[in-house]
């Protein structure tokens, strides 16, 4: 990074190299409860994240955002979840994953095409943020990876919030945050969408005793 | 309508009506002496007519009305059929009525009827004979086609009376295409008159047959029309053949005293070509019902090589 | 007072209260009041924006206009036969055991919230709230989905939860990126979502970023459109929920995905040079309609078949939009309007039949003619229709898409023309034997209510042989719309 | 009502079908109004089409435009002298049926009569729709409604699975060709975007453009006439249907595909090139020697009638190849000559065909038995339609002095003209397709013999058959009606040809009327008196006359005596109905002759058998060639494809993430 870069720059993009971070611990993360924590500490991060751009461009709706971000992301999803595993019994659940360092192989295939792909955009924007909207986009797929990769119910919507958290990034780093309405409709929708998930959970386990999904596997063509 | 042609119209018919049997009578003579047998007289058929029309008929129980309306039929198509084609002149008030290829539509009228009429009384022999006509049937009418169509292609025209005035009257040209459809033709005629190779019209024995094997259930009068009918058929066939072929000596249009002189002609021709029949059925063994196919397979395959040989040498030259 | 609010706030006052009170006997009837209001509203609606043209509502953040009008108005309507549709439907499930009171309750409440994110996702002018609704409207509908608990309907609901969520997650960065190129156009203001001002300056939107925001827009939407290979949770969920809320999901729920796509293809189509949406759209159309159509003769459930005919449609749908232009997209228009008033009608005639035959396999469903003559019809002649059989109506839309496609991009033709084949022989040969024969089933103890069935039938019939004037006129505006 | 005009007349005619059929659903259970009320009020309606048409013949074209249809494309109809032929042909054809099927729809059977009521009268309307139909939409909607209706009747015994599957069989082959006909119809639009007709025939196609088009055609017109080899649901669908409905779409619904040929390919495409009338011919040929060689083996009744559809549809498709021919190289009058025999065959074989559907439908009502092996002798109990059958097989027959003799005679004198053709292949291959005709005519003979003598004739071969009864009145009027229409077109060819005139001159822009006239009504002399001549009328007056004449002779020279006895049978003693023919025997030396384009599966007994039997059953090489591999090939793409739907869900989101990368690196610039 070169001398031009102001500080508030640097830390953003310093933030979102953590969120990146912690984007791949989660990758290779058996275990269910580290996960989660992991998941809060990504939260915390964007929050911080989010904050340095609000006090960068004195925006008040920001501050709201990473207020918003601090609560939900970090505190309050991270806490339905461990309750859930503890209410589940699935607090020791360790995923079986296959070929851990094939799949960091791949995770770092998807940074440099999200890299590439974001190029061309993060040259044309004004914001101080400019490199972050890449590593939201990098967030974004190894999140996807993540999902892909996963057979337990639990890691895998871990996976999908992890998919939110990229996408908020971007949200802040690259555009100083969408309109209010929608921020907080978006995290509305998450809030439910966790809860219904929670009820989910629920019912999956007591129909199926588990909560692997590879036992959902029965409706299919091929 | 001339009254010439009006009276011509009514003797040819007369001539056929009286000359048909007498052919008869005329092959199965000069067979009976290439056999080394002694002939019956030549009238014979005329005694065996008489006797049939006065004798009762006996019907079969569930013979049905068409059983004894077909003889008629058949009788009448023949009659049509004598009628059209010019045995001894061309001025026929009946010929407009049918061409070539409607003279074929008589034919195959009269074999619907009597395959039918086979059918009818519901015996093991009947059927077989109505499917085995009908198969030599629509074996021979493609190659007869053909033969009409070489013969149209000459003549420009499918009518009967303009073919053989084509041939006869305008202009002699040897045309090599009637040989083969000459040859096809007799083969042809051969089949569908139930003469050897294809049928024995002196067997009953029963796997052989085709046409006595139909007619079995006939008696009477009925009986006689049926074999009439197919003297008839064949005096058709001949006069036919002698029409196409051999077309000299028919007389023209408003010509009553070379019709006059026609009949003598004919007379000699329909004996030769009676005997050349006779001499065809001595050599020649029946073959096995399946060899037809064959043997109208050459008959179709003569007829198309006429016509491409009309196609090729005559019209391109 | 303002039709508008009305039409918004009747779903969504009546799902509150069906949460509340879902258990009284007056429920059901409220239920279907309820929608009979919406359509009402929204009929009401139609005319005033007819007579005066579009308007904004709640400062900019609604903007109705001739499009979506009409999808507000086909929404209603659909919603409105379903509810009646779903009256005696659920008291016979409720009957057989397979549902119990509270499971009716979410049923009924969820039921008008659905129809509320819909009609918020058709109407807003706001890129970021269609989202919003779009995924609201998957989190309604996913309790609906698994709503039988049983095995096959938890998994799918979960499909369907996650590839959607997934899929809307994708729709968010497009709309992220969407923002991001608005934004240096139209400023910080905070009308940077709003459609309206970015229809003004769409051919100053960044062409790179638009078409990359495209992409995750085509992705994510898509999903929820049901396109190949995206499609997976489709059939899945539609066959595992209970048939009204298959009937909605069909009908409405892919229109209206398909129309956040329709939206966002106006403004990456005004800042991309070339025909870049517009060739995505129908490479995906294409490949769905393909996909579909082979997947249709492997099928065993009924309504897991019609799913995949919903597939399949929707990238017909897609590909015609795809080709862009004033005829293509009428025809676009038309075959959506005629896919969901056949298809909800479909799986109205399949849930009745369903019922009575206890079986979605159609192996084991012989002979509905007999059973009951009115519900094989249905079935038959909404078979008929949707498989493009004149007179229906959906035939008229497809051949106009076929015609504009033989005249526009030959090379597509003969792709459609075997989809629509062998969809015509795998679904026809499917539902015959269903129809017709012999059989031996029970009476219902509730008599169905078909009328729905017919009156859809009927609108799809009428609109093959004549389309009024108006309709015309409002098809063509929408049309135009899309540019 | 004098500013009516003659496509007012037709409209309002099929208005008033649509209306008696949904008025039949008003009354769906009630038989007796339905069957003796509606059903004869649409033989009305369809003697008013009929009347309309051929009042019409020889007037210049007519055209609407109504309110519905698309709104860019309303229906456009027009009536031009093509189409009044063959509403001429749908009015009489529908009157007969009509009429008899007034009497043939009785109580308990099947379908409620009503629902059967709507159907048929919604095909009769769909049917004019599609001979007035003046533009793409409209075309293909009355085409597809005509498909449906049909269906829906053919399907009307919907109980047995075989039924059932024939139906679908027809339903899916009819749209597969509803497909080609559509693409036809955008080929010659060739990118104007005009679907009206005017618009097509505006377009100059290239002739690239232009073979497409008609092949297409060729496929989609094929798909619904039966032509080879798009042929197999025709033998399926017609045994299925009820005996009225088998007439209409074998007299009537083939027609509308041969129709829409002519209008296509002489009509609608321009110019065409010859070798588009050598593909028809070869086509027809082989669809005619495979529809005859079949129809020769069956064993049930109303499939050796459709296979014979089959044959005739081949001879109509022989006659438009060879007009086509003609047309191509401007010999207009041999291609006129061509065109009357193909306008001629067509009503021709609407009024035999139609006949003897019925009359399988009246042995069907008495006997309930459609199995050859199983009838016999009905002439005893069933003279009125066994007579009248007669008259219909010996028209099939293609025999003088009925119609269809006259068709096929004008189409080999039109073949006799091919050595004249400028092009040195056809001149010398087409005059033996000539060859091909007169086989096939023959062999039609054989199995129409079959068909009578086995149905008709012999001892009954089941007991219950004693039991059988004729038809009711109104079935013989239906039959009688359509015998007339035979006889009339047998007898009077050149009053006929003289209407069919206006078509031809209309399509080719030269007819035949002018030289037909010359030569008198009696007389049928196409190109000249001395070319070839036929006068059916004397034929059958002195046939009958020699039957009568000789008749009377007999019984007056000699006597008239008769009778009744055993049948002789060479001396046999094994009598009773088993002796006779079956129908598989009847047909032997045919499959023994033609072996190779049979599929048979054949069982001969053994002496050591318990139960020694023979049996034989012979299928449609097609099924093996064509179908079935097309099945199974679209069985193995499916089982492929549906690999996609694995049930995992990691897959499924797999498959969202590629398709994201893949178009992200596309998008991106």
């Amino acid at each position: 990074m070169n001398a031009g870069v102001p500080l508030s720059a640097q830390l953003i993009n310093l933030f979102a190299a953590v969120i990146l971070l912690l984007a791949f611990a989660m990758l290779a993360q058996r275990r269910v409860m580290p996960l989660i924590n992991l998941f809060g500490l990504q939260g915390l991060v964007l929050a911080g994240s989010t904050l340095v751009v609000a006090v960068t461009t004195h925006q008040a709706h920001l501050y709201w955002s990473a207020g918003l971000t601090l609560l939900l992301k970090a505190m309050l999803l991270p806490w339905i979840l461990h309750r859930l595993v503890r209410k589940l019994y699935v607090k020791w659940d360790v995923e079986s994953l296959v070929n851990v360092p094939a799949t960091m192989l791949i995770g770092i295939v998807l940074v440099i095409v999200a890299f590439n792909v974001a190029q061309p955009i993060s040259l044309l924007s004004h914001t101080i943020s400019r490199g972050t909207l890449g590593i939201a986009l990098a967030t974004v797929m190894l999140a996807f990876l993540m999902m892909i990769t996963r057979t337990k119910a639990i890691p895998q919507v871990v996976g999908f919030l992890a998919m939110e958290n990229g996408l908020f990034l971007a949200a802040t780093s690259a555009t100083y945050g969408m309109p209010m309405v929608v921020e907080l409709g978006i995290a509305l929708d998450v809030l439910v969408g966790v809860i219904i998930l929670g009820v989910f959970f629920f019912q999956i386990r007591d129909q199926f005793d588990s909560l692997d999904i590879s036992h959902m596997e029965h409706l299919k063509d091929g | 309508m001339s009254v010439g042609g009006f009276l011509g119209q009514l003797f040819a018919i007369a001539l056929a009506l009286v000359l048909a049997p007498l052919l008869t009578g005329w092959v199965n003579q000069c067979r009976a002496w290439l056999q080394n047998r002694s002939a019956p007289p030549l009238l014979q058929p005329y005694y065996m007519l008489h006797k049939l029309f006065r004798k009762d008929v006996v019907l079969a129980r569930n013979a049905s009305p068409l059983f004894r309306f077909a003889p008629f039929a058949v009788f009448g198509c023949m009659l049509l059929a004598c009628a059209i084609i010019p045995s001894l002149s061309t001025d026929l008030p009946l010929a407009p009525a049918a061409d070539t290829l409607a003279l074929v539509g008589v034919f195959g009228l009269a074999r619907i009827f009597i395959s039918l009429a086979a059918m009818d009384v519901g015996t093991a022999f009947g059927s077989l004979g109505g499917r085995r006509e009908m198969l030599v049937g629509f074996l021979a009418e493609p190659a007869l086609l053909m033969v009409i169509f070489t013969l149209a292609l000459i003549s420009q025209s499918t009518s009967v009376a303009t073919i053989v005035e084509t041939l006869a009257h305008r202009e002699i040209v040897i045309y090599p295409s009637l040989a083969f459809a000459g040859i096809a033709f007799t083969f042809v005629s051969l089949a569908e008159n139930a003469r050897v190779p294809v049928d024995n019209p002196a067997t009953h024995l029963e796997l052989t047959m085709i046409h006595e094997a139909m007619i079995l259930e006939y008696s009477g009068r009925h009986l006689a029309l049926i074999e009439w009918a197919a003297s008839l058929k064949l005096y058709a066939y001949s006069c036919l053949g002698l029409a196409l072929f051999f077309p000299w000596g028919i007389a023209e249009r408003d010509n009553f005293l070379a019709m006059i002189a026609a009949a003598p002609l004919l007379l000699i021709k329909l004996g030769i070509g009676g005997c050349l029949l006779a001499a065809i059925e001595t050599v020649n063994a029946k073959m096995r019902i399946f060899r037809a196919p064959e043997f109208l397979g050459t008959a179709f395959l003569l007829a198309v090589l006429g016509l491409l040989v009309r196609l090729l040498l005559e019209v391109r030259a | 007072m303002d039709m508008f609010v009305i039409l918004l706030a009747i779903p969504l006052v009546s799902g509150a209260l069906l949460t509340v009170a879902g258990e009284r006997a007056w429920a059901p009837h409220l239920n279907i009041i309820a929608s009979a209001g919406t359509f009402l509203a929204s009929a009401l609606l139609t005319v005033e924006i007819i007579a005066e043209g579009p308007r904004f509502a709640f400062g900019e953040q609604f903007f109705i206009d001739s499009m979506n009008v009409f999808f507000v108005a086909l929404t209603a309507f659909v919603g409105m036969t379903t509810s009646i549709f779903s009256g005696p439907y659920m008291k016979n499930e409720q009957a057989h055991g397979r549902l119990s009171k509270p499971r009716l309750r979410l049923y009924k409440s969820m039921y008008q919230l659905f129809m509320f994110t819909m009609l918020v996702a058709l109407t807003t002018n706001n890129l970021g709230i269609l989202w919003v609704a779009m995924e609201a409207a998957t989190l309604t509908t996913v309790l609906l989905v698994s709503l039988y608990r049983t095995p096959a309907s938890l998994e799918a609901a979960w499909k369907y939860f996650i590839l959607c969520g997934v899929g809307i997650a994708q729709a968010l960065f497009g709309t992220i990126l969407l923002y991001f190129a608005a934004e240096r156009v139209l400023g910080e203001t905070g009308n940077a979502l709003l459609w309206t001002h970015l229809v003004d300056v769409k051919g100053q939107l960044e062409p790179a970023i638009m078409a990359l925001s495209f992409v995750f827009l085509l992705v994510g939407y898509g999903t929820k459109v049901g396109l190949a290979p995206l499609h997976n949770w489709l059939p899945d969920a539609h066959a595992e929920g209970p048939t009204p809320v298959s009937a909605v999901l069909s009908g409405l729920l892919l229109n209206v995905a398909l129309y956040a796509i329709l939206r966002c293809k106006v403004l990456a189509d005004g800042a991309i040079d070339g025909d870049f949406a517009g060739n995505l759209m129908m490479g995906f159309g294409l490949l769905t309609l393909l996909l579909a159509a082979f997947f249709l003769g492997r099928q065993k459930d009924i309504k897991r078949m019609f799913a995949y005919s919903s597939i399949e449609h929707m990238g017909l749908i897609t590909f015609a939009f795809g080709m862009g232009g004033a005829v293509a997209n009428f025809a676009g228009f038309l075959h959506m309007t005629m896919h969901s008033l056949t298809k909800s009608a479909i799986f109205f005639a399949v849930g009745h039949a369903t019922q009575k035959v206890g079986t979605q396999l159609m192996a084991d469903i012989r002979g509905l003619i007999r059973i009951n003559p009115v519900i094989g019809w249905g079935l038959m002649l909404g078979t008929l229709a949707i498989l493009g059989m004149p007179p229906f109506g959906v035939f008229a839309s497809e051949f106009m898409i076929l015609t504009h496609a033989m005249k526009h991009h030959p090379w597509a033709t003969p792709i459609l023309l075997l989809a629509l084949g062998v969809a015509f022989a795998s679904i026809f040969g499917k539902v015959q034997p269903m129809v017709f024969g012999e059989t031996h089933a029970k009476q219902l103890p509730h008599a169905p209510a078909i009328t729905p069935v017919f009156v859809h039938l009927a609108i799809v019939l009428m609109l093959g042989l004549y389309i009024p004037p108006y309709l015309t006129r409002w098809f063509h505006e929408a049309a135009r719309m899309l540019g | 009502m004098s500013s009516l005009l003659a496509i007012d007349f037709l409209l309002i005619a099929a208005c008033l079908w649509l209306a008696v059929g949904l008025w039949g659903l008003a009354a769906p259970r009630n038989t007796r109004f339905i069957a003796k009320g509606l059903f004869p009020l649409g033989a009305l309606i369809g003697l008013g089409v009929g009347v309309t048409a051929l009042d019409f013949l020889g007037q210049s074209a007519e055209t609407a435009i109504l309110v519905i249809g698309l709104p860019t494309l309303p229906f456009h109809l027009r009536l031009d002298n093509l189409t009044a032929v063959f509403a001429l042909l749908l009015g009489f054809a529908s009157v007969g049926i009509s009429i008899y099927a007034a009497g043939y729809f009785r109580k308990g059977e099947g379908a409620a009569p009503g629902l059967m009521c709507l159907q048929y009268h919604a095909f009769l309307t769909s049917m004019l729709m599609v001979l007035l139909a003046d533009d793409a939409y409209a075309f293909m909607v009355a085409w597809e409604v005509m498909a449906l209706s049909s269906f829906f009747l053919v399907t009307t015994d919907h109980r047995h699975e075989a039924i059932r599957s024939a139906g679908y069989l027809y339903l899916l082959i009819a749209h597969v060709g509803a497909i080609a006909i559509l693409l036809a119809f955008g080929v010659m639009t060739s990118g104007s975007g005009d679907y009206t007709f005017a618009g097509m025939r505006a377009q100059e196609l290239p002739p690239f453009w232009a073979s497409a088009a008609f092949l297409l055609a060729l496929v989609g017109f094929g798909a619904k006439a039966g032509l080879v080899p798009v042929h197999v649901w025709l033998p399926e669908a017609h045994p299925a249907a009820p005996s009225p409905v088998s007439a209409m779409m074998s007299g009537v619904m083939l027609k509308t595909a041969i129709y829409g040929l002519l209008r296509v390919s002489f009509d609608l495409v321009g110019t065409p090139l010859w070798w588009w009338g050598v593909v028809a011919m070869a086509v027809g040929l082989v669809t005619a020697l495979f529809g005859v060689l079949y129809a020769t083996v069956q064993s049930d009744m109303k499939r050796l009638l459709a296979y014979s559809s089959i044959e005739n549809i081949g001879l109509l498709a022989v006659g438009i190849g060879l007009a086509l021919i003609f047309h191509s190289f401007g010999m207009e009058t041999l291609a006129a000559l061509a065109m009357t025999a193909v306008l001629y065959h067509c009503l021709a074989h609407a009024g035999f065909k139609s006949l003897l559907f019925l009359c399988t439908g009246s042995v069907l009502h008495a006997t309930r038995e459609r199995s050859l092996g199983k009838l016999g002798g009905l002439i005893h109990r069933m003279p009125w339609v066994a007579w009248l059958a007669l008259v219909g097989i010996i028209a099939g027959a293609g025999l003088p002095p009925l119609s269809g003799f006259v068709s096929e005679w004008l189409l080999l004198q039109a073949f006799l003209f091919s050595p004249g053709l400028p092009h040195s292949w056809l001149n010398m291959v087409v005059p033996v397709a000539a060859a091909v005709i007169a086989l096939v005519a023959a062999l039609a003979g054989f199995a129409m013999v079959k068909f009578y003598g086995i149905i008709f004739l012999g001892q009954m071969r089941e007991p219950a058959l004693k039991d059988a009864h004729d038809a009711g009145p109104w079935e013989r009027g239906g039959l009688s009606w359509l015998t007339l229409l035979t006889l009339l077109l047998g007898v009077m060819p050149s009053t006929v040809i003289g209407l069919l005139d206006a078509a031809t001159r209309q399509l080719l822009g030269t007819g035949l009327a002018a030289r037909v006239r010359e030569s008198g009504w009696w007389m049928l002399a196409p190109i000249s008196e001395d070319r070839a001549s036929y006068q059916p009328l004397i034929f059958l007056v002195t046939i009958v006359a020699s039957v009568l004449l000789g008749r009377w002779l007999v019984r007056r020279l000699y006597h008239g005596r008769i009778r009744r006895s055993r049948a002789w049978d060479c001396g046999f003693f094994f009598e009773g109905p088993r002796a006779q023919d079956t129908a598989e025997g009847f047909s032997q030396p045919i499959r023994r002759i033609f072996e190779p384009v049979f599929r048979m599966a054949r069982h001969f007994p053994t002496a050591r058998d318990d139960q020694p039997y023979y049996s034989v059953k012979v299928e449609d090489h097609f099924w093996h060639w064509l179908y079935l591999p097309v099945a199974r090939l679209a069985e193995r793409i499916s089982g492929l494809i549906v690999r996609v739907q694995g049930g995992r869900i990691a897959v499924y989101l797999m498959y969202s993430f590629l398709t994201l990368i893949v178009l992200l690196l596309v998008a991106r610039p």
